[in-house]
């Protein structure tokens, strides 16, 4: 019985965003998710353990093969990785033993939002006070900011996409402000 | 909306950003007289002019930080990671 | 005083409007006052005027550093209720309301006082509960409040959204039909006016730069814009600016002092019937007698004396203005400005002896002063004159925060759960 | 009506199109180009409204956004329309229906004139002075017909079809304005290659360009230029409202209204907020009105207004013209009427010896000039017939047929924006008129806005700002004198008493009311402003103020310097409410919180309930079922055998670090080193003075890793809270905190079967009694999922909490709903679980508490760690004036009399309810309910001193009857616990 449920739950992992038709809005694939909080004397040794570079800028993402890590504050990170990847706890206890770190399993507070096209930029400038230009938001910035009434993780991943992080229960209405704004912008 | 220069991530929008209210306000201690404790807890200088206060970057890299308004214009004077001293 | 009237309008008529005093003189002030109020709003102009009327004091001046009702008098969006919570607020504001009543024929001067209705609605359980807690202590202290259901509500305010597909339905509403609005100019004016006649000095564009105090630590008088003044009783009333006079003698204050903004639209003809509150998703309406939709906001998150608020806080009570009535949403913003309101820890007010013999305070009135002026100057021109409280003004010392005595109407109504 | 005053030629109308439109009904046309104002004006209409106060016939007096008197209705049907627009701001479209207002029954007959012919006895501030008596008439009688009286145009009475748009966006140069200065700055900033964006209230960029054929030219070589920019953003139909602290200026964009008909798909406008490095504020500069005896007759207008319309719009304003001036460009609009075939009867100029170009282009074309002359009364009735003009200083005046009239008092320059952003104005006395001084913020003024009268000087102005605003150095400033004009009333010789010369035409504030209120006492121009209203009117004082200003510098004999200026405040033109709501309409107002369960809860009948953003499920009512049955059904299976309850709300923050529990201690009340791994605590926490504002179970899941549930509303607050202490006070813990509110759903199983229920789904844990006693936690696998399992109850009987990753949740809730159905498990909802801890005297934080109660007043004392040398609020509660109370509101239980009678929440109880009004008030009920389980219903309240009163009766007085209730313990069901375990 308990695998019958959990075929269940998975099928409605990747199930779509409800009432979200428009093809330049996508909900990422189920993704495993920690904040992990670093301090300075364990970056390097974190570093090496998850193949990261955690020595990066804040507001910065850094990839390494699937697992990128945005730095969302001065020590804290958002390791995002395929939901395949269960060596993330294992590694940094084996390569941080005896240092300070703290990580804690977020994969299923947040759902992402892939947001691509030329419009992209403007439908998030809709209600996101950023300033998403390339130069002062290029591509790889990862920020904590606001979209109206949600916070969100706004990641660049190129010039007219992005890959938002949302707290579960607030996607929904990030998805129907995204579809109600893009309703004046062509594809 | 103000524009705030937050320590870390430099200036940002003030809808990001929680108020804190008056900074340096010593937590008084536990044998604190009930005179101390009640100044601690309610009393605040609500400076007309340059006045020390708090914002967390809430909605951005989530550290709260001490920032010089001037209170009458809205303009920064400098803002400062807990624990600094100010310029 | 001369005497305003429809008879006295209509000689004037006749006359070329050349008959009409001026509505009060404009003072230089006198080397030394009986009582010195600082701060030239509702509430200090109506001090000034109990302390002479009731008080029997002649030697009195007003202090203003700009014009007179040019303060959050002149800025606030005239909402006038009484239905608190607390026994101690509701008192204090029905003392005021009560005043309101009959304000317009004790200065002859048509304060507007009109008792429309104040509608505070509902938007869930909780509010709810919160709400009949407040109609059953009202009835209890003689208060007038009662529960609508959504439909008797719209009943009473027609424009009112009740239907479905609203983030925040309207789940009912409590009325207190004594409330209503007045016009906040006149109760200045009115009470300029009116004070004037009894002799009290009104001295407009003198600002207070210091407070002196005699060698017993008493007050001896203040500096000003324009020279040294000696009182030994000074009383101030400056609202938003309460903590930087206080600091003049010495005294931190419990206070905080944040923008607080309000905005109409164009006028219309009548359509919106009486005021409307929504605490829960920050929207006050009311229409004026010239037509204008008035329309409160909320406060800014900082502490600023920049008399103005921000975009976003006034867009945030537009989008609940156009939910509760859709067909305002065409309607225009004429005009948006910004108060400075002292707010107290418990958004309480304080009308109360200082520490500092001779000085008495009465601040911390946050967002709802304006409906508490007759009320709020009465009692601290008695506080003034006796030094000491009144029986309703007593629980609003300074004392009660030390004392975890706190009058917090607001936290009363906390959301949890 | 065809366009009988349409010029053959000229313009920058397009004639190949003819637009349809009507105006009070009347069918009309015009063409592509035309304003509302100037198609009317083709028709021969002036008369398009009446004054606010006397109901005055008025015409068109102005162009543009400074339009007092042409306020229209103007919409296809009611969810369209929008009333007081001004008739030259309004673009025409095909089928354009507009309507005039202020009139009963109709423009040319409206009985509210009544008040214009008794308007000696409504001077300024009348209203204050009367209607007094009698005491309650006020409300009753006057107020309602004051009332109807006042406003203007009316409310629409459908809600809004439009859709709104909103953006932020940023830039380097933002050049408010696109006449000749603002092209200019634009396009010298962007050569840098700096982001600019320029925005200008009219459809096309060129400003006063547009009224000038012959540098058509220039402009469309400088668009052409525009155009070729990429790094420019063009913003037509945008008027920059606001200007707002640290440079952001707020924009609003006409996207739709213009095309008329269009779809309500598409958004009616859009609000920008644009933060700029530089502002240039190239906003022009507008015309002054003359203030003269009966001055506002339709017909009357501005000189540059007409010139407008006859260069711009190819419109005759006007068969025979009288032009009034005191500044030389009136010149040029008589030039220009008359070329347009206009009979110009008389040029009269109140200076004395007037010098300028304009004057001699007039003599050139042999237009009659009258110096040192005014005009001291106009005839006509609802179009001016014409106006008598006299030698200044001589009584003998010359009757002069017309049937318009120009006035030219000089120009204002626009400084609305820069005094905004609280920049200083300057006064200058050679242009008798405010122009920017000391910016506050980094901005310029540009062209006429500046002070610059002629185009050259605009323009180069403009090219200044745009080279100063991206950092480039400015060869020489600018250097230009304009012209003052005249401010105040002119010089008319008539009996002050008799005549009125309006100031402010649409709120009918003449220059006797301003000699009035000076009279009355009111001095400051803010008291002359609000007890005259002069300057409130929707065009917020455009054309008045400095009129105003100069009637009041003339009668106190003070320089208008020392008087200053009124407030300038947003917006600079009225917007439209819905551009600030934007998107945010029903669902998107604010997100809908919902959990993984909700939707098996919407599908199994559930009614939901608000609180904070989620929903919750109240009760799941079967078939017919009230909430009151629904729930009684639901509390006895609870109580029976086992319920269901989402629980997925509760806020959760994860706490980890080598101090977490020290970090715990600090911030609750309760003591937390001693718990061991694997227990759950009920903590408490408090505000620094004391007083409670969350609760919640705490797990310890390791020594460094905390499990804390808060309430759902404080879930944000209480972590901020946590964060506030961590960062800035209790700096020496190493310690991490993480809200994991979303990453669990939280299935609440709870009753006597609850274990029977979740024994066969749980791998890897022993849950047994023995094994797993209250208060405990394990992780195990629940449904083949990764779980925290708590065991812990809110309804008194035994109860499993199963955290699950949230994706998980209603697959795990399935499948307990399916392994509970042989036990005949119940989904129950907040009603129910409210119920259930009410019966055994449970707190809600924010229903018992109200901000105001300490851990002793709701019988908490128990949990406070008597022996930690601090926590957040333990000095607080140490204060002798509150420990030395004794009069305290206390948590009780309350038994009605009647069984049968549930209270209402929020009654309050008295001793005496026989005594007189205003009551001694005891206490008041927080909590009420029929309680299925004991029969009877139940209550829970604060009472003063309410311990030591159990046992006694006391009152709760309702309307028309009381209701006596005995004082009890809280707890009412299953005092000793023995049920928690089953």
């Amino acid at each position: 019985m308990a695998d019958i449920a959990l075929a269940h739950a998975d099928a409605r992992r990747t199930a779509p965003l409800p009432g979200a038709v428009d093809r330049r809005i996508e909900k990422s694939a189920p993704l495993t998710r920690f904040v992990l909080r670093l301090p300075e004397e364990s970056l390097t040794a974190a570093g090496a353990a998850l193949g990261l570079d955690f020595t990066a800028p804040i507001n910065r993402a850094v990839t390494s093969g699937d697992r990128t890590a945005l730095r969302l504050g001065p020590d804290e990170w958002l390791v995002l990785a395929p939901a395949t990847d269960a060596a993330i706890p294992g590694g940094l206890a084996a390569g941080l033993a005896g240092r300070l770190f703290s990580l804690v399993d977020v994969s299923h507070r947040q759902t992402g939002i892939r947001l691509a096209g030329p419009h992209a930029a403007a439908m998030i400038n809709a209600v996101c006070p950023l300033d998403l230009g390339l130069a002062a938001f290029p591509v790889g910035m990862a920020t904590r900011t606001i979209f109206a009434k949600a916070d969100i993780v706004l990641w660049r991943t190129s010039p007219a996409s992005f890959h938002l992080e949302i707290w579960r229960s607030f996607a929904p209405y990030v998805a129907a402000l995204l579809h109600e704004i893009g309703r004046e912008y062509p594809d | 909306m103000l524009l705030i220069p937050c320590p870390y991530c430099g200036e940002r929008p003030e809808i990001e950003f929680s108020y804190g209210g008056e900074a340096h306000v010593v937590r008084a201690p536990a044998n604190a007289t009930d005179a101390e404790w009640t100044a601690f807890l309610y009393q605040r200088s609500n400076a007309r002019g340059s006045y020390a206060e708090r914002w967390r970057h809430a909605h951005g890299c989530g550290r709260f930080f001490n920032a010089r308004r001037n209170t009458v214009t809205d303009f920064f004077e400098q803002t400062y990671k807990i624990g600094e001293v100010p310029a | 005083m001369q005497k305003f009237s429809a008879f006295a309008l209509a000689k004037e008529a006749l006359s070329g409007q050349k008959g009409w005093d001026r509505q009060w003189r404009d003072a230089a002030p006198k080397p030394a006052y009986e009582a010195i109020i600082v701060g030239g709003g509702g509430h200090g102009l109506g001090t000034a005027y109990y302390l002479a009327k009731k008080h029997g004091l002649r030697n009195i001046a007003v202090l203003e550093k700009g014009w007179i009702g040019g303060g959050n008098t002149g800025r606030n969006t005239t909402i006038i209720r009484s239905n608190y919570l607390f026994d101690e607020s509701a008192a204090l504001y029905d003392h005021a309301v009560k005043l309101w009543e009959g304000l317009s024929a004790d200065l002859n001067y048509n304060v507007m006082f009109s008792q429309r209705g104040v509608l505070m609605l509902s938007h869930n359980v909780h509010d709810e509960q919160v709400f009949k807690r407040h109609v059953h202590a009202n009835r209890l202290n003689g208060v007038d409040n009662e529960w609508l259901s959504p439909e008797q509500a719209k009943s009473f305010c027609p424009p009112l959204n009740i239907g479905p597909g609203m983030r925040h339905a309207v789940t009912g509403a409590a009325l207190q039909r004594r409330a209503g609005t007045a016009r906040h100019d006149a109760v200045a004016w009115g009470y300029a006016r009116a004070a004037d006649a009894l002799g009290v000095d009104i001295i407009q564009n003198c600002e207070v730069t210091g407070i002196d105090r005699d060698a017993s630590g008493r007050i001896s008088g203040v500096q000003t814009s324009r020279g040294a003044i000696a009182t030994r009783r000074l009383g101030i009333v400056a609202a938003g600016n309460t903590s930087v006079l206080m600091a003049m003698a010495g005294q931190r204050m419990p206070l905080e002092s944040y923008p607080l903004q309000a905005l109409v639209s164009e006028p219309i003809k009548p359509i919106f019937p009486c005021v409307v509150m929504s605490n829960t998703i920050h929207a006050y309406i009311s229409q004026s007698d010239k037509g204008e939709l008035v329309i409160g906001a909320g406060t800014d998150a900082y502490i600023s004396y920049s008399q103005r608020g921000a975009l976003h806080i006034s867009s945030h009570t537009l989008e609940a203005i156009c939910e509760l009535f859709p067909m305002f949403r065409r309607m225009r913003m004429l005009r948006n400005w910004g108060g400075i309101v002292d707010v107290t820890p418990d958004r309480s007010p304080i009308i109360a002896r200082t520490d500092v013999p001779g000085l008495y305070v009465n601040c911390g009135w946050g967002t709802g002063g304006f409906k508490a002026t007759p009320g709020s100057a009465d009692l601290f021109a008695y506080t003034m004159a006796k030094d000491e409280p009144h029986r309703i003004n007593a629980p609003f010392n300074l004392e009660r925060f030390g004392a975890g005595r706190l009058i917090d109407e607001a936290a009363a109504a906390a959301v949890a759960h | 009506m065809t366009q009988t005053y349409r010029l053959a030629t000229g313009g920058l109308i397009d004639r190949s199109r003819t637009v349809p439109f009507t105006f009070d009904g009347k069918a009309m046309t015009g063409h592509a180009g035309d304003t509302l104002a100037s198609a009317l004006l083709a028709n021969g209409v002036h008369l398009v409204g009446r004054s606010f106060k006397y109901h005055r016939p008025r015409g068109i007096v102005s162009a543009g956004a400074e339009e007092p008197n042409a306020l229209v209705g103007v919409g296809r049907d009611e969810g369209h329309y929008t009333p007081n627009l001004r008739a030259t701001q309004v673009e025409l479209y095909h089928g354009l229906r507009a309507e005039s207002q202020n009139r009963m029954p109709s423009l040319e007959r409206d009985v509210g004139s009544i008040t214009d012919r008794l308007w000696r006895f409504f001077p300024a501030g009348f209203y204050y002075k009367t209607f007094m008596w009698p005491k309650g008439a006020w409300t009753k009688f006057f107020e309602p017909r004051i009332r109807a009286i006042a406003g203007l145009g009316r409310s629409p009475a459908a809600p809004d079809a439009a859709r709104y748009a909103q953006i932020y966006a940023h830039c380097d140069v933002l050049v408010i304005g696109a006449g000749p200065a603002g092209l200019s700055a634009a396009l010298t900033a962007a050569e840098t290659g700096a982001r600019v964006i320029i925005c200008d209230e009219q459809a096309q960029f060129g400003g006063a360009l547009l009224a000038e054929p012959g540098k058509s030219a220039w402009l469309a070589e400088q668009r052409a230029r525009l155009a070729g920019f990429a790094n420019i953003t063009m913003l037509p139909r945008t008027i920059a409202f606001g200007y707002f602290p640290h440079n952001m200026i707020g924009l609003a964009q006409d996207l739709t209204d213009h095309q008329g008909e269009a779809s309500d798909d598409a958004p009616r406008g859009r609000l920008w907020q644009v933060r700029a490095r530089q502002v240039i504020t190239a906003t022009g500069a507008i015309e002054r009105p003359l203030v003269f005896p009966d001055n506002d007759r339709p017909g009357i207008m501005l000189a540059d207004a007409a010139r407008t319309y006859v260069e711009r719009y190819a419109v005759k304003p006007g068969n025979r013209a009288v032009v009034f001036t005191a500044h030389d460009d009136a010149y040029r609009a008589a030039v220009s009427l008359h070329r347009a075939g206009v009979a110009i009867a008389a040029i009269v100029d109140l200076r004395e010896s007037p010098a300028g170009p304009g004057l001699d282009a007039a003599r050139t074309a042999g237009l009659p000039v009258r110096t040192h002359a005014t005009i001291i009364g106009t005839e006509g009735n609802l179009r001016v017939a014409a106006v008598s003009v006299a030698t200044i200083g001589e009584t003998k005046s010359e009757r002069i047929a017309c049937d318009l009239v120009l006035m030219s008092g000089g120009f204002t320059p626009s400084v609305h924006l820069f005094s905004q952003s609280r920049g200083k104005l300057a006064f200058d006395p050679a242009l008798d008129a405010f122009i920017p001084g000391t910016p506050a913020e980094p901005t310029i003024a540009a062209g006429a806005a500046a002070g610059c009268q002629s185009l050259e000087a605009a323009i180069a102005s403009g090219r200044a700002a745009g080279l100063s605003a991206t950092g480039q150095a400015v060869a020489a400033p600018v250097a230009e004198t304009g012209a003052a004009g005249f401010l105040g009333e002119v010089p008319h010789g008539r009996d002050p008493a008799s005549v009125r010369a309006f100031v402010d035409f649409q709120n009918d504030v003449t220059a006797k009311d301003i000699t009035l209120a000076l009279s009355e006492g009111f001095r400051s121009i803010e008291h002359v402003k609000r007890y005259t209203t002069t300057g409130m009117a929707t065009d917020q004082g455009k054309t008045s103020n400095m009129n105003a200003l100069g009637i009041v510098s003339k009668s106190l004999g003070v320089a208008i310097p020392s008087i200053g200026t009124t407030t300038f405040r947003m917006p600079y033109t009225p917007i439209p409410f819905g551009y600030f709501a934007g998107y945010a309409r029903g669902e998107l107002v604010e997100p809908v919180r919902e959990t993984p369960i909700h939707a098996w809860a919407a599908e199994h009948g559930a009614v939901f309930e608000d609180v904070s953003l989620w929903k919750r499920a109240r009760y799941f009512p079967r078939g017919a079922e009230t909430m009151h049955d629904a729930v009684a059904r639901e509390c006895a299976a609870v109580r029976a055998g086992v319920g269901l309850f989402d629980a997925s709300t509760l806020g959760k923050i994860e706490i980890t670090g080598p101090d977490a529990a020290e970090f715990l201690n600090r911030m609750y009340v309760n003591a937390w080193t001693k718990l061991k791994p694997g227990r759950l605590r009920y903590g408490i926490l408090l505000r620094e003075d004391g007083f409670i504002i969350d609760d919640g179970v705490v797990g310890r899941i390791a020594d460094d890793r905390f499990h804390v549930t808060t309430t759902t509303g404080g879930a944000a607050r209480v972590l901020n809270m946590m964060e506030d202490y961590l960062q800035t006070e209790f700096t020496d813990l190493k310690v991490w905190l993480t809200s994991t509110t979303e990453q669990y759903a939280v299935i609440a199983v709870q009753g006597p079967r609850a274990r029977a229920v979740i024994a066969p789904l749980v791998e890897d844990a022993d849950i047994s009694a023995a094994a797993m006693p209250h208060m405990s936690v394990v992780e195990c696998r629940v449904a083949g999922v990764p779980a925290r399992l708590f065991r812990v109850s809110f309804t008194g009987e035994l109860g499993f909490e199963i955290n699950v990753p949230a994706d998980y949740g209603r697959a795990v809730w399935e499948a307990v709903a399916q392994a509970g159905q042989a036990h005949g498990i119940v989904p129950y909802g907040t009603e129910t679980m409210h119920v259930l801890r009410a019966e055994k005297g449970y707190i809600i934080v924010g229903q018992e508490t109200d901000g105001t109660a300490t851990p002793d007043d709701v019988g908490l004392t128990w949990a406070i760690g008597k022996a930690k040398p601090d926590f957040v609020g333990k000095r607080a509660l140490a204060r002798t004036a509150l420990a030395s109370q004794t009069d305290r509101k206390q948590l009780v239980g309350l038994l009605t009399a009647d069984p049968a009678e549930v209270l209402e929440e929020g009654a309050h109880l008295v001793a005496d309810p026989a005594q007189a009004v205003p009551m001694t008030m005891l206490g008041h009920v927080t909590s009420s309910y029929w309680s299925a389980a004991l029969n009877r219903s139940i209550a829970l309240a604060m009472v003063r001193n309410g311990r030591a009163r159990i046992g006694q009766t006391l009152h709760v007085p309702l309307p028309g009857r009381s209701v006596a209730v005995t004082l009890t313990d809280p707890v009412f069901y299953d005092p000793e616990g023995a049920r928690l375990d089953g």
